[in-house]
């Protein structure tokens, strides 16, 4: 049961090893930087050091108490990312699936609007962009 | 009281500074937004436009309305676009 | 967009190398042999060779269509398999988010109840029991 | 026709073998389960509860009521429980 915030790649393996506590389920999800414009090499993420990690923390704890998780882990990378490399990482363990895929969906609705990162999209000739929030992303929490 | 003011995405970029350090009588993070917007055309383009700017008192989302009783750390910044 | 059946143990990094197409979401589902009597040792699961590839490439292809996925992939192991190892592992790459979720969610469903395996709980005094379907399993599948 | 007919799980316990070469003019699955079932003791306990079998003609799966017009192989078994 971790949240973290880092600049380094991850390994899904080493994310997995020792995790579940036990579960039947483990769903992960992974976001991975995609190009959508033809034009962009790269994005760049600027957190909240400090309060990055409590909110994470917090959902988590929520989302565990909620779904009743047997484990959970978010990894959220800042800094620069190529496109194609991994942004974040969610994984959540339960007895079973049904609870491990609504957990780790409703940890997704919640990084998206509520922990506090925000993202430029970097293009080849070096203009930078600010990513504009998606209405739908604050209807998504009212799922839940 | 004396807050530590920090800003980020662009919100900083306009602002010019990541935190400053900011004396203010301001009851509710709204008084304190209206102090701050009336230092500087920076801070009043930053401002301009309130349902781009969300705020978190010592680490914690707010509202604008939130009082600022105790509080250390006001973070001002556009919605999040995490994930 | 592969699927395959074998008796040896998968590595997920190895299975996400390369996987995505290019795609922004990659959701995983891992099942993992789990016991709840507190008797269990191991699962013993039989398959219908030939059937059981194509059954899992019939579903994973009609997954890709509907969900509009970029990649998908499913490993499903067989035989002897003790308490706390793999059973299983779907993997689903889509643009969005909500693709992809709804893609291992269905495949997870289509799996559970239309993939020719058969489990046997083995206890630890050697005793064998069938596992039975469960009701649930069926009605699942009304959701798509 | 000739069939090949394989069992799976506990009906391939209770018939005591994997699979079985079968002569029939058996129309549906419904019609070769009957003289199946008609054998002996062992193919008749096995097919005792329709409910509880599936069937797959040529390695898809079936209604009991499906036609055998062209099949060469045909599995029985209990409801399925991977995952």
């Amino acid at each position: 049961m971790s949240a973290r915030v880092q600049t380094a790649p991850f390994d899904l393996t080493a994310e997995l090893r020792d995790f579940g506590g036990g579960a039947g389920a483990v769903v992960t999800f992974t976001g991975i930087v995609r190009d959508d414009t033809g034009r962009m090499v790269a994005l760049e993420l600027e957190h909240y050091p400090g309060m990055t990690e409590a909110a994470m923390s917090d959902y988590g704890t929520e989302a565990a108490r909620r779904f009743d998780l047997t484990d959970w882990r978010i990894v959220h990378r800042y800094g620069r990312l190529a496109v194609g490399e991994q942004i974040m990482f969610v994984a959540t363990a339960a007895r079973h699936r049904r609870a491990a895929f609504d957990a780790a969906d409703y940890l997704m609705d919640w990084l998206k609007s509520r922990a506090p990162f925000w993202k430029r999209e970097i293009a080849a000739d070096g203009r930078a962009d600010w990513v504009e929030a998606k209405a739908g992303d604050e209807d998504a929490l009212r799922r839940w | 009281m004396t807050l530590e003011v920090l800003y980020f995405a662009w919100l900083r970029e306009r602002i010019g500074q990541p935190r400053e350090t900011i004396s203010t009588t301001a009851a509710t993070v709204r008084d304190l937004i209206a102090q701050l917007a009336a230092m500087d055309d920076w801070h009043a383009q930053a401002f301009s436009d309130m349902r781009a700017v969300r705020c978190a008192v010592d680490q914690k989302l707010v509202d604008l309305d939130a009082p600022l009783t105790g509080a250390r750390e006001v973070a001002f910044f556009p919605p999040m676009t995490g994930g």
